[in-house]
């Protein structure tokens, strides 16, 4: 039991640090592969609570699709006609996405 | 300090983290990152729920939280679709001068 | 007779008629052919809840609410979903349906203008019936989860239709209305899980049997009553409101304020008076006043200085919903009313408001699609003249505000009669005072555009031209149309003819005006309904 | 709260200042705080729903209790979550060209109507994605078709299976080589099906036995599997288009439809623009499975869209 309780706690807080983190983060990228990581989290905790439907549907469609989901549109506000001009990208029509 | 209540106690955690951040952060995406954090927060404290019956979890939940899950990515899909047509409607009108 | 048709097997035919149209209007390839789907299923809707209708006053005040229920797959309550239908639920699918019929006929109008593109019916109609069948599918609900889906239906198919329009403001709108929308239902469901965990059910009958005033079920009531409150957008929250339903095509807009904001306004309603009754305490109900006072004062206010046509009706839409949330301190004196479930004369008050403002409300906005689909705009300042130009729209506009002013022999003027009776039955006379002055300030916002649109017809010309100049985004087929419109002030009909404006547009409208004065006269009819299921 | 979309990352002008963000992160921790011990202190009901799913478990026609729930005692939850799916779907759904009506609105050209599936003529197809891709779909799909079958007895099922159909999809267009249009019938009739299946059998299985949704107990198994199949297509169909909408909107909205592959100049950003992802993911390295794959290709997936802006 004590063991149990010691991987749950792990678990438990490394879904907080990561909820933090992905916020938290200057960089927008990381802050949705943060996410995804967080998703995995869950998926382990989801195995830990007993819930393997819950474990696999998390894992495809929490982390692996809404992933996909955020890193095409992450893509997609990158492209800008206005980034290509200046690509300096520090200030380009005040939609500098991917700001590091 | 058994495993259901340490769970019910981190997924409030994470729907105060989630909520904190919608209403902070700026950012579109980061919104919606901060949305989908509190439904996360919320399936967890259905599961964690789940978990405490004696025996078998609780499929009704669990069921329930499949069906969380699915809406979810349906407004997470929905949100993120209109954040971009936002955005490229912004590119749109920079080169029409319109 | 009585046998072959019981009203809890037509109950899924209002979830599934919607839910088929739906699937049809997707596949189907001819515009015309969606069109027509759509009216026939909006009909067989609307005969299927007459049916209902009679069926349910038949059977008397005194019936079984048991009997009125439709577990889906035959499993029962705790276990599988069940349909149940009461008087003031009865009177909401009613409203769905008859909205639903004329804002379905006047979709196959609005959406049929050439230059709009026939894109937009292809995810239109879709949607237009998955916003129905959640509608419908929410007013049917006994189960706290299902609730949950419906509310993600109806929000979801909300926010698609606000986004049809594809402007940036439209998608900015639907984009603030999802966040919003989301987060409100995420409050909602945490709060089942509360629910959920405490009790051990989710059917809505057991839930209100068992509930208790603990500590869980006051958060689980925070919650809910947080989370609804965003979709209803009650004041404090209502800021997503305007901009949603002013940037939506006009049937939606119509439909948004007339049904949507109307269904978690419901769901407050089933939770405090009736779900979790007990644990509603004194402080919350006044609390759920005097927000709605604010709302009425600081909606009105807003909508008299507004600048563009469909925010005045959405300002007006938040200052009215402000009325619906005196519902709950009233129901609060009438004490012995608590824990009957949603009966007695506030409920039947506020019930009849609810049917009023949704009928003078859906005509208002569709009288504002009409003007924006004629001069092209809906800014108030330039609307000088528009009553010799369309004086059915217009006409229309002045019955709606009639009602929603709270003018004789209006509907309007009956609900707000009946929650004067209530107030002072209450002895809450401030309730009065602010009921009073709602509909002073709903006058001043009414006449300012009826005085201009009627009154300052000299002045009609220039900003006319004005109009033509000021925006040169118009084709060349929208300004010889205003050309048209100045050399031709003729009636509405023939201009129609000639704006291609199909006279059914704005007759669409008149119908839901005129709805407003019959519903008037015929009042004892909704507070029948009502009165089902009422033990007294 | 909800001002704007904005797109902004460090605009410091609207930010919230700092008392405004203690006073709220306050407000919000004392909230949990009460909820939590709320929470503590409120002892869990023993519900009887899961002794209630256990007994009428025989009768649902299958074994798992979570695809019993979800496709027996609760499936008109079930129907209207596919619906939800609809809803999304045919919002995001890529305009039409419709047939004689022309919308300026609307690029012409670009998108080959009439077909689901098609082949890229000339696509840049990174090769060793693309083997591991011959090898890797097909075993996605028969790992997809394996937990269909088996959900009704162990975990998996119907949402779980679609999820890894449109993960294959995903990873199918990402090489570039493959496209899908979701404007034809077909795709619509795919959307679609899993709702259209339900209905059917909700209202097959009420001339039966008098009640929607009530299986006849010896049907129940094959019933509910048919749903799960149809579910499953459609799920994934489903999945599929919102990543294809998302992936490929400036197709849509660009100004010049018929711009396809011939801006050189576009694709010189890509280089410099892919510059960061290495330094970005080095921090995750371990936690991603798919993600690398999904980022490598980015290159080829991209020379796609920037060149319809481009001009």
């Amino acid at each position: 039991m004590g063991f149990d309780l010691f991987l749950d706690s792990c678990i438990v807080i490394g879904i907080l640090t990561l909820a933090c983190l992905c916020l938290a983060t200057k960089n927008l990228f990381t802050a949705i592969i943060l996410f995804i990581s967080l998703g995995l989290f869950v998926t382990i905790a989801w195995v830990r609570l007993d819930a393997p439907d819950l474990a696999i549907a998390e894992a495809a469609i929490g982390a692996g699709l809404t992933g996909a989901l955020l890193l095409a549109t992450w893509r997609q506000l990158r492209i800008e006609p206005a980034d290509r001009d200046a690509d300096t990208g520090s200030k380009s029509g005040g939609h500098n996405v991917s700001n590091r | 300090m058994t495993q259901d209540l340490l769970y019910t106690i981190a997924s409030i955690a994470l729907f105060g983290i989630g909520l904190f951040g919608l209403i902070v952060v700026r950012h579109i995406i980061r919104k919606i990152l901060a949305i989908n954090m509190m439904g996360v927060s919320v399936f967890m404290l259905l599961v964690a729920s789940a978990s405490n019956v004696d025996g078998a979890a609780d499929p009704v939940l669990h069921a329930m939280v499949l069906t969380g899950i699915v809406v979810a990515i349906a407004g997470t899909a929905l949100s993120l679709f209109l954040a971009s047509k936002i955005h490229s409607l912004g590119q749109a009108s920079d080169s029409d001068g319109r | 007779m009585e046998i072959l048709l019981n009203v809890d097997m037509l109950l899924p035919l209002l979830v599934g008629m919607p839910l088929i149209a739906a699937i049809l209007t997707t596949l189907l390839k001819s515009h015309r052919l969606r069109a027509w789907v759509s009216v026939a299923v909006a009909l067989i809707q609307l005969i299927i809840v007459a049916v209902i209708l009679s069926l349910l006053s038949n059977s008397g005040p005194n019936l079984d609410t048991q009997h009125q229920r439709y577990s889906f797959g035959g499993w029962g309550a705790p276990l599988g979903i069940d349909l149940s239908i009461d008087g003031f639920s009865a009177l909401m699918l009613a409203l769905t349906a008859a909205l639903t019929l004329v804002l379905t006929v006047y979709s196959c109008y609005y959406f049929s203008e050439p230059h709009s593109g026939s894109d937009k019916t292809v995810r239109f109609w879709p949607l237009w019936w998955l916003l129905i069948m959640g509608i419908n599918g929410l007013f049917l609900s006994g189960d706290i989860f299902n609730i949950y889906v419906t509310l993600e239906i109806i929000g979801l198919a909300s926010v698609a239709l606000v986004a049809l329009d594809g402007s940036r403001a439209a998608l900015t709108a639907a984009l603030r209305y999802l966040l919003v929308g989301l987060l409100g239902s995420l409050c909602y469901l945490l709060a089942v899980a509360l629910l959920y965990r405490a009790y051990g059910t989710l059917d809505l009958v057991q839930l209100s049997a068992i509930a208790e005033p603990t500590a869980i079920t006051w958060a689980a009531l925070g919650l809910i009553t947080t989370g609804l409150l965003l979709k209803t957008a009650l004041v404090p929250l209502h800021f997503w409101l305007p901009l949603a339903h002013g940037s939506a095509p006009a049937p939606v807009s119509a439909i948004l304020s007339a049904l949507v904001v109307k269904t978690s306004f419901y769901l407050l309603a089933r939770f405090w008076l009736d779900a979790l009754a007990p644990a509603a305490t004194d402080y919350g109900l006044m609390m759920l006043g005097i927000l709605g006072a604010v709302a009425i004062f600081w909606g009105s206010i807003q909508a008299l200085r507004a600048k563009r046509l469909k925010f005045l009706v959405a300002y007006s839409t938040v200052a009215q919903l402000g009325y619906l949330f005196l519902l709950f301190p009233l129901v609060m004196s009438t004490g012995d009313t608590r824990n009957a479930g949603l009966t007695g004369p506030a409920v039947s008050a506020v019930a009849y408001f609810v049917v009023a403002h949704a009928c003078a409300k859906a005509a208002m906005f569709l009288a504002a699609g009409n003007i924006m689909r004629m001069v092209g705009h809906d800014e108030i300042d330039r609307l000088h003249g528009l009553g010799k130009d369309m004086p059915l729209s217009l006409f229309t506009f002045a019955i709606a505000g009639a009602s929603l002013i709270g003018l004789p022999p209006s509907a309007g003027f009956i609900s707000k009669w009946l929650l004067l009776n209530v107030a002072i039955d209450a002895a809450q006379w401030w309730w009065v005072i602010i009921i009073l002055g709602g509909g002073l300030m709903a006058a001043m916002y009414v006449f300012r555009i009826l005085n201009i649109a009627f009154i300052s017809v000299d002045e009609k010309a220039q900003p006319e031209r004005q109009l033509s100049a000021n925006e040169p985004q118009l084709s060349a087929n929208e300004l010889q149309l205003s050309a048209n419109e100045l050399q031709l002030p003729a009636n509405e009909i023939q201009q129609g003819a000639v704006n291609k404006l199909p006279m059914l547009m704005p007759l669409c409208a008149f119908v839901l005006a005129i709805l407003t004065i019959v519903l008037g006269f015929s009042a004892g009819l909704i507070l029948d309904l009502v009165a089902i299921g009422d033990d007294a | 709260m909800f001002q704007t979309a904005e797109f902004q990352e460090n605009n410091h002008a609207n930010e919230i200042p700092v008392v405004g963000r203690i006073l709220c992160a306050i407000a919000i921790g004392a909230l949990s705080l009460g909820l939590i011990v709320v929470l503590m202190f409120t002892d869990n009901s023993s519900s009887m729903l899961p002794s209630l799913v256990q007994d009428k478990l025989t009768q649902s026609g299958v074994d798992n209790p979570v695809t019993a729930v979800l496709l027996n005692f609760r499936s008109y939850d079930t129907l209207l979550e596919i619906g939800v799916l609809l809803i999304v779907a045919v919002a995001m759904l890529p305009g039409v060209p419709v047939g004689s009506v022309v919308n300026r609105d609307m690029p012409g050209g670009n998108r080959p109507s009439g077909r689901l599936v098609s082949i890229v003529p000339n696509a840049q197809v990174n090769p060793v994605l693309e083997a591991i891709l011959r090898w890797l779909v097909p075993m996605i799909i028969v790992m997809a078709g394996y937990m269909l079958w088996t959900g009704a007895s162990l975990p998996g099922g119907a949402f779980q299976s679609g999820a890894l159909l449109a993960g294959a999809g995903v990873l199918v267009q990402l090489s570039g080589r493959i496209q899908f249009c979701f404007t034809s019938t077909m795709a619509k009739l795919l959307l679609t099906i899993g709702l259209i299946t339900f209905v059917i059998v909700a209202v097959g299985v009420a001339a039966i036995t008098g009640v929607i949704l009530q299986y006849p107990v010896t049907l129940a198994s094959p019933l509910i599997l048919v749903i799960e199949g149809a579910a499953t297509l459609s799920i994934a169909a489903i999945l599929l288009l919102l990543y294809n909408s998302l992936a490929t909107q400036t197709f849509e909205m660009s100004p010049e439809p018929s711009a396809l592959n011939e801006e050189p100049s576009a694709l010189n950003e890509e280089p410099s623009a892919s510059n960061e992802e290495p330094s970005a993911s080095n921090e995750e390295p371990s936690a991603l499975d798919e993600e690398p794959s999904a980022l490598d290709e980015e290159p080829s997936a991209l020379d796609e869209e920037p060149s319809a802006l481009g001009k």
